[in-house]
Parts: structure tokens; C-alpha cells; sequence
């Protein structure tokens, strides 16, 4: 049956309406999760606040889980949804230079956007370096074209890589994940006695 | 602490751990061995050389030719806009691009419509649609278009007007007396390939 | 108060209505009658093999009664039937394949190692509903080379046909490059065009390519 | 129960609520188009517009650019620009239903001023903005879609994000405590 619009039950217009849908609930979510503040969100590297652990984690394994369950009852054809493709060495330097940008910034791009429509004028700055940082990597695009088409795995999943079904990610990542969130409860408390101005 | 978290925790390795037995999915996507006989049992899926001949020379834009035959027999005779697939290359990835494109039929055609329809079922198999097999293939396009028999005079009235129509259909792919490139001349290709976008579009 | 101490109780009944999802999932997943024995691959390979049909010549041993281990069975619908068919063959119309009785019928069949043949009217009609059978595992099923159309042409004469090529598949009957190319076809559409077809049969040695 | 969440005064929902509803928006966004959520493509497709409103031209020819601009399509019109309109929409929903939304202010650490978190915050924009582009996606693209879908590219960046940013906490550790 699924995906839908790749399979044609569905036109590109109302593709898009469901687009909108899809974005309110999206940002609805993370701004209720409390993602349009930065110090919610930087308080995960700090061990104050785990929220973006728990809703992150927790998202992953119920969608992993969920769409292993789909795949197998014929909802969702798994082999025609969008695969992220994987190109190493530029994914592993873009991973890192959006970690600084995290730590720096205290926003991703999306968690930003909730901010801004809240009134936060630190989330409206930072989605102005966003556009410029994109600006300026298309400036500097041509000198580094080699190195951004560099180690192309193509439309590459763990299971391709690595050899491990499917099964296997999501039972481990479901694992990793509980005892997180278990962990990350007792460092909470433990960090929160030293934090003041911050109410919990 | 609340004794809920302990029940979701539970809750959700439980529901991890069932994937584990959920069974192993085959490489390709197929339709029920159940649904495919249902579908071969259906007259609809054949067309004759006459509605082939009608779309080509209408310029039919939904019409996709597949010529199952073999790439030295498809060197030398083709039909116009034709593209060759022959029965081992059905599965290479690069031939699935010609498959399930919205609104384009597809109609298989070989030397007398049998390797074609052998192509058809294997194709429906891997669950595309809008699949047609041109009955008699191009022997009876031979037959039919290319030296039409005239109808006796017993024969009804539509015989005589379907003569008519291959008489017509015959200086169009001949080129008898109409412009010269038809046939034998390679024709441009106009390829529908699949628009990746569909399926493979995303990323942030 | 921290999190994990206040009630999850939306979080839960979320957790439970997904569950309830998969359940269904579960209750409405359809199991297949049939299952696919060969893959795609070893599909393609089936076909290439030569001993896929049966040939008319070889019918008269069937008539006979002298080669019991073949049965013939008639895609044809009942009405077609009535109105000729192979002596001796069964008929079960293609829309009536795949009903229980049929399938008990044809599985007994293949336990006892007889051959099925299956035939419509022309080669093509039987060959869909062959290859689905082959698909599904039944390896003792074949079709009749041309069909009762062939057949019933034939009909006093089946043994010479062993050497006539007419029901073999897959052969250019034309050479359709010369055939079809503008010199070979009246310019004019008057009643000049009853001269004689010229028919490039090809060689026997070149026949043989073909598949049955 | 409602003095649970509290959080700088204000109600927020479970972060497990939230995570089980993301998750199964995931499956539903998967299942409608096939596709995945995303923020930055958004971001790339409005500079590729503006590039391309300013100079057609050069925007047609630049190499990345150019990959962007087909003809007769705005590279605007594309899903995740609607999406992230709806993301502004639902945020706008959910800050007034919990009572959030408010006269713009900065918000800040308690150890540094309003206009030096303007300052790092933008150049945190810059180095996201770079990064997604090297990272084919932001969190929401990359790590949260592309782990769902057992991507390893997708993985790799959410453990890359994840580990640099808590390798540099240390250094920033002013910003934020």
C-alpha cells in the first residue's frame, strides 16, 4: 500500500497539503517537548536536562520499530521510501562542525524555527547563519566539490554496511536507548542541586 | 519513580524484540502468487496489433513499446520508439526504470507474443502495472500491417473497414509513400524513464 | 519533581493504542494460498528449458491410453469445451484454477508423477496459467505446443508433425527488416498488391533456436 | 501532575509523549510521501531561490546551485519548504496553547549578556548552515529521519553531532551554566 505518494495513490498537490500537516504537527511537537529553548537543549551536554535525549531516542526506536512492523504487514514498502545516502569523509566533517554549531549555537535548524515563532530573537539570529552559513558553502562549494562527493556509499543502510539485519539495529538501538534514559535520570539529578536560575 | 516507566520499558523491548520474528522480506516485491493468477486470467491484458498501430501512428504519448527479443533481432528490426528488453535483463536495475510510471502502458511485444507474455507475468510478478502484451507479436504484425490481406466478399463490413485502416497503417510504418525515416531509419527514442524524484527524493 | 516521577499516563495509553496497531496488523495479514517455489531468477531460467512444452506429436501416445502417466486438462471456459476438444482431456476453465478441489486434484497429480498438460486455444492462452504454475512449485505441469487450434488442425496427422515447425514459438516468421521496409510493399494501394507474399521461412537449422 | 514538567515556568509534555508521537509522525510521514522530515533542505532551497531571483544566470551555472534549479519549477516548490511553513504554523499552535509565546526577548545563560548570545548564536547558525550541507541534513534530516530509517549515513551523523558537541562542551561550558 505505502508509501503513498511514490506509488501513485496520491497526486504531487496533495502531497505537498500533507507536507503542511505533517510540519504542524512536526513543529507543534518539538515546541511542546521544549525544544524551542536553547537551554533545554544544550542542558543535555551538561547533564541538566535530558529532554532532547528522551524525545530524540524515543522517536527513533518507536519510528525503527514501527516501520520494521509496517514493512512486514505491507503497509510500507520499505525499498521505495528515501534512504539517506552517505558520503563519509563530508558527513563525518558536516557531523562535527554541526556539533560546535550546537554547543555554540543552542539550536538545531528546526528547533530554531519553533523559537523564532515564539519570540526568541537568539533563534532568529542563529537562523540567519543559517542562511549565511549556507550562502557561504555554496561560495566555497567549487573548491571542495572532490572532497563533498568523496566516499560515496550511495543510498547505504546499516544493514548494507555492516551485515546486521534490520531486526538487530532496532532491537540494540531500543536497548541503548532504555538504559539512556534510565542513566540520564540519575545524572539529572544529581546535576540539577548545582543549577539555580534554571527551574526544572 | 513511577511504575509506569517500568511498563513502557518493558512495553518497548517487547516490541523490539518481536521484530526479530517478523520474517525475512524476498529481494524483489511481489504480488501474491494468488493475485498474479487472477491477473494472467485476464483477457484485457492482451492488445492487438491494430490498437498498437492505431497508438503509434496517434503519436500516443502514454504508449511504451518493450521488445523482449534479443538485441541482434532488435538491431535489425524494431518497431518505432521500441526499447529492448530482453527476459534476462528484466531485473538489472536500469530496466525498472521503464516500469510504473504513472499514466504510460506498457506493451510487451516479441517474435509471436509468447516470450513476451512469459516477460508480462514475470514483470506483474514484481507487482507493475498498466501492463499489455501485443497478441501475435510481430509475426502477426507482419501478417496484419505490414501485407494486410484484402477481406472477402462475404466478410462483413468492419473488415473492410479494419482493411482500410492497415492499408493506411501500412504506408505509415513502410514509408511507402509518406516520409522516408519511419522504420527502418532509426526513429529518436523518446525513453520515459522513471523520474527518480518520485521515490528517492528527500534529504534535509 | 523530576519526570520519572510524575504519571506517564498519555505516554502509555500511546504506547498501548500503537500496539493495538500492530495487533491488527497481526489479525489482518493476509497468508497467501500459494508461494512462490522458484525465484525470479530461477524463473528466467525455467523458461529457457526445452522440455517446458508438449509437443502434438506426442499426443497420439496420450489417446492411445498406451502413455497414462499425462494427463491433459482444457483452460478453456465450458461453452468452448462442449464444442470440441483433446478426447480424454479434463476440463477446468482458468478462472477455476486455483479453487480447492482443482488444486487437490492437481497436487494428487503431482504426487503420482503424471504429467499435466495444459492447453487453451491457442499457444498463448495456456501459457500464462503454465507459467504460474511452474511459480508455484508444480514442476509436472506442461503446455501443449500450439494449442487445440494446432491440434485440431492436425488432427488425422498428429505423428507427422514432429517435423513441421509451425507451433514452435519464438521464431521470426519474416524477416521483418526486409519484409517491412518500403520495397516490399506496393506504393500504390490499388488491387496490385494480390501478387504473391513473400514468406522468408527460415532454415530448419535456424528453427531450432526456437523454444516450443 | 501539572507542577511536574515545569521548566522555567512554563508546561511541557512529556518528552516521552513527545518522542512516542514523533516517532509514529515519522511512520506516517514515511508512509504518506515516502520520505522523510527535514529543516535545512528548506533553508538550502530558499538560498538556491534568493541565489536565483538575484542572478538567473550565474545561479543556473553555479555548480551547486545549478543542481538545484530545473527548469520551469521554483526550487522553492518543494516539500520541505511546505513542511517547514507547517513547523512554523504548529510552533505558533503549541506556544499558545501552553502560553509561550511572548514579546521577543533573547534568552541566555546566566554568566553572559543578551548581545554576546546574539553573537555566538549566529555564528553557531553559520556552522550549521555548513555543516548540514556537508552532512546531506540537519538533526531533523539527517540524525532523527535517517536513524529511523536504518540509514548508516544517517546514524553516523547523529553519534558525530552528539559526540563533537559533548567533546567541545567543556570549552563553552560559560555559555550555557
Amino acid at each position: 500500500m505505502g508509501p503513498l505518494f511514490p506509488n501513485g495513490l496520491i497526486s504531487g498537490d496533495w502531497n505537498l497539503v500533507f507536507a503542511v500537516l505533517i510540519g504542524i504537527a512536526f513543529g507543534f511537537l518539538l515546541e511542546a517537548s521544549g525544544f524551542s529553548s536553547s537551554r533545554n537543549l544544550a542542558g543535555v551536554f551538561y547533564g541538566y536536562n535530558f529532554v532532547v535525549l528522551r524525545v530524540f531516542f524515543t522517536a527513533v526506536i518507536v519510528a525503527m520499530v514501527g516501520l520494521l512492523y509496517f514493512n512486514y504487514f505491507g503497509w510500507l514498502d520499505l525499498s521505495k521510501i528515501f534512504i539517506l545516502p552517505t558520503f563519509l569523509p563530508s558527513m563525518i566533517v558536516g557531523g562535527v562542525v554541526m556539533g560546535i554549531g550546537f554547543i555554540i549555537g543552542g539550536f538545531c535548524p528546526g528547533t530554531s524555527f519553533t523559537a523564532i515563532v515564539i519570540g526568541k530573537l537568539d533563534a532568529l539570529v542563529f537562523a540567519v547563519g543559517l542562511f549565511i552559513g549556507i550562502f557561504f558553502f555554496a561560495e566555497v562549494f567549487p573548491y571542495i566539490e572532490g572532497f563533498y562527493y568523496k566516499g560515496n556509499l550511495g543510498n547505504a543502510t546499516l544493514t548494507d554496511v555492516t551485515g546486521i539485519s534490520a531486526p538487530w539495529w532496532a532491537f540494540g538501538f531500543t536497548v541503548i536507548a532504555l538504559v539512556a534514559f534510565w542513566v540520564s535520570w540519575l545524572i539529572e539529578k544529581k546535576v540539577r542541586k548545582r543549577i539555580k536560575d534554571y527551574k526544572f | 519513580m513511577n511504575r509506569n516507566y517500568f511498563l513502557l520499558t518493558i512495553l518497548m523491548l517487547i516490541l523490539a524484540a518481536g521484530t526479530f520474528f517478523l520474517k525475512k522480506q524476498t529481494d524483489y516485491k511481489q504480488i501474491n502468487a494468488d493475485k498474479l493468477l487472477w491477473e494472467i486470467i485476464q483477457p484485457s491484458r492482451f492488445v492487438t496489433t491494430d490498437q498498437v498501430a492505431r497508438m503509434i501512428i496517434q503519436k500516443d504519448p502514454s504508449l511504451e513499446i518493450l521488445d523482449v527479443r534479443s538485441p541482434e533481432e532488435f538491431a535489425k528490426f524494431s518497431l518505432p520508439n521500441a526499447i529492448n528488453i530482453p527476459p534476462d535483463s528484466l531485473m538489472a536495475p536500469s530496466s525498472n526504470d521503464y516500469f510504473g510510471i504513472p499514466g504510460i502502458k506498457i506493451v510487451f511485444i516479441s517474435d509471436d507474443g509468447i516470450k513476451a507474455d512469459q516477460e508480462w507475468v514475470l514483470a506483474k510478478r514484481l507487482g507493475f502495472k498498466n501492463m499489455y502484451v501485443m497478441k501475435g507479436g510481430l509475426n502477426r504484425w507482419i501478417e496484419t500491417i505490414i501485407q494486410p490481406k484484402e477481406p472477402g466478399e462475404s466478410e462483413p463490413y468492419t473488415a473492410f473497414e479494419e482493411y482500410e485502416f492497415r492499408k493506411g497503417a501500412r504506408l505509415y510504418f513502410t514509408g511507402a509513400k509518406v516520409e522516408k525515416s519511419t522504420v527502418s531509419k532509426k526513429v529518436k527514442v523518446v525513453i520515459h524513464r522513471k523520474k527518480k524524484a518520485a521515490v528517492a527524493a528527500g534529504g534535509c | 519533581m523530576h519526570v520519572h516521577e510524575s504519571n506517564p499516563q498519555k505516554t502509555l495509553i500511546t504506547i498501548i493504542l500503537f500496539v493495538l496497531v500492530i495487533v491488527i496488523g497481526f489479525l489482518t495479514l493476509h497468508r497467501p494460498r500459494f508461494k512462490y517455489k522458484l525465484n525470479m531468477a530461477e524463473s528466467v531460467q525455467m523458461l529457457q528449458n526445452k522440455t517446458n512444452c508438449f509437443y502434438p506429436w506426442q499426443l497420439p501416445d496420450v489417446l492411445d491410453k498406451t502413455h497414462p502417466k499425462v494427463v491433459l486438462i482444457d483452460i478453456r471456459n465450458k461453452f468452448v469445451f462442449s464444442r470440441g476438444h483433446i478426447p480424454g482431456a479434463e476440463n477446468i476453465s482458468a478462472f477455476d484454477l486455483t479453487k480447492k478441489k482443482n488444486i487437490r486434484h492437481l497436487k494428487a497429480l503431482a504426487g503420482k508423477n503424471v504429467t499435466v498438460v495444459l492447453y487453451g486455444n491457442g499457444p498463448l492462452q495456456a501459457n500464462g496459467p503454465w507459467m504460474w504454475f511452474r511459480m508455484v512449485g508444480f514442476s509436472n505441469v506442461k503446455y501443449l505446443a500450439g494449442g487445440y487450434g494446432y491440434y485440431k488442425a492436425h488432427k488425422d496427422n498428429l505423428a507427422e508433425t514432429k517435423n513441421d515447425n509451425s507451433y514452435l514459438t519464438g521464431i521470426p516468421r519474416f524477416n521483418y527488416a526486409v519484409v517491412a521496409s518500403s520495397k516490399n510493399v506496393p506504393a500504390t494501394t490499388t488491387q496490385k498488391m494480390k501478387k504473391p507474399v513473400i514468406v522468408r521461412r527460415k532454415r530448419k537449422a535456424a528453427v531450432a533456436a526456437g523454444g516450443c | 501532575m501539572k507542577k511536574s514538567n515545569l521548566n522555567n515556568g512554563t508546561h511541557y509534555i512529556n518528552p516521552y509523549l513527545g518522542g512516542v508521537l514523533m516517532g509514529l509522525l515519522m511512520i506516517v510521514t514515511i508512509f504518506i510521501s515516502g520520505r522523510e522530515l527535514g529543516i535545512s533542505g528548506a533553508v538550502k532551497d530558499t538560498v538556491v531561490e534568493a541565489a536565483h531571483i538575484i542572478s538567473p544566470t550565474a545561479a543556473k551555472a553555479h555548480p551547486y546551485y545549478g543542481q538545484y534549479i530545473k527548469e520551469g519549477r521554483s526550487p522553492m516548490d518543494s516539500w520541505l519548504v511546505f513542511e517547514v511553513l507547517g513547523v512554523f504554523i504548529g510552533a505558533f499552535l503549541s506556544g499558545i496553547i501552553f502560553k509561550r509565546v511572548r514579546k521577543p526577548f533573547v534568552e541566555h545563560g546566566p554568566n553572559i549578556t543578551s548581545r554576546r548570545r546574539l553573537l555566538v548564536a549566529l555564528i553557531g547558525g553559520i556552522l550549521w548552515g555548513f555543516g548540514t550541507r556537508l552532512g546531506r541534513g540537519c538533526t531533523s534530516g539527517a540524525a532523527l529521519s535517517g536513524s529511523s530509517t536504518f540509514s548508516f549515513g544517517g546514524v553516523m551523523v547523529m553519534l558525530l553531532i552528539f559526540a563533537s558537541a559533548y567533546l567541545f562542551a567543556w570549552l563553552f561550558r560559560k555559555l550555557w551554566t
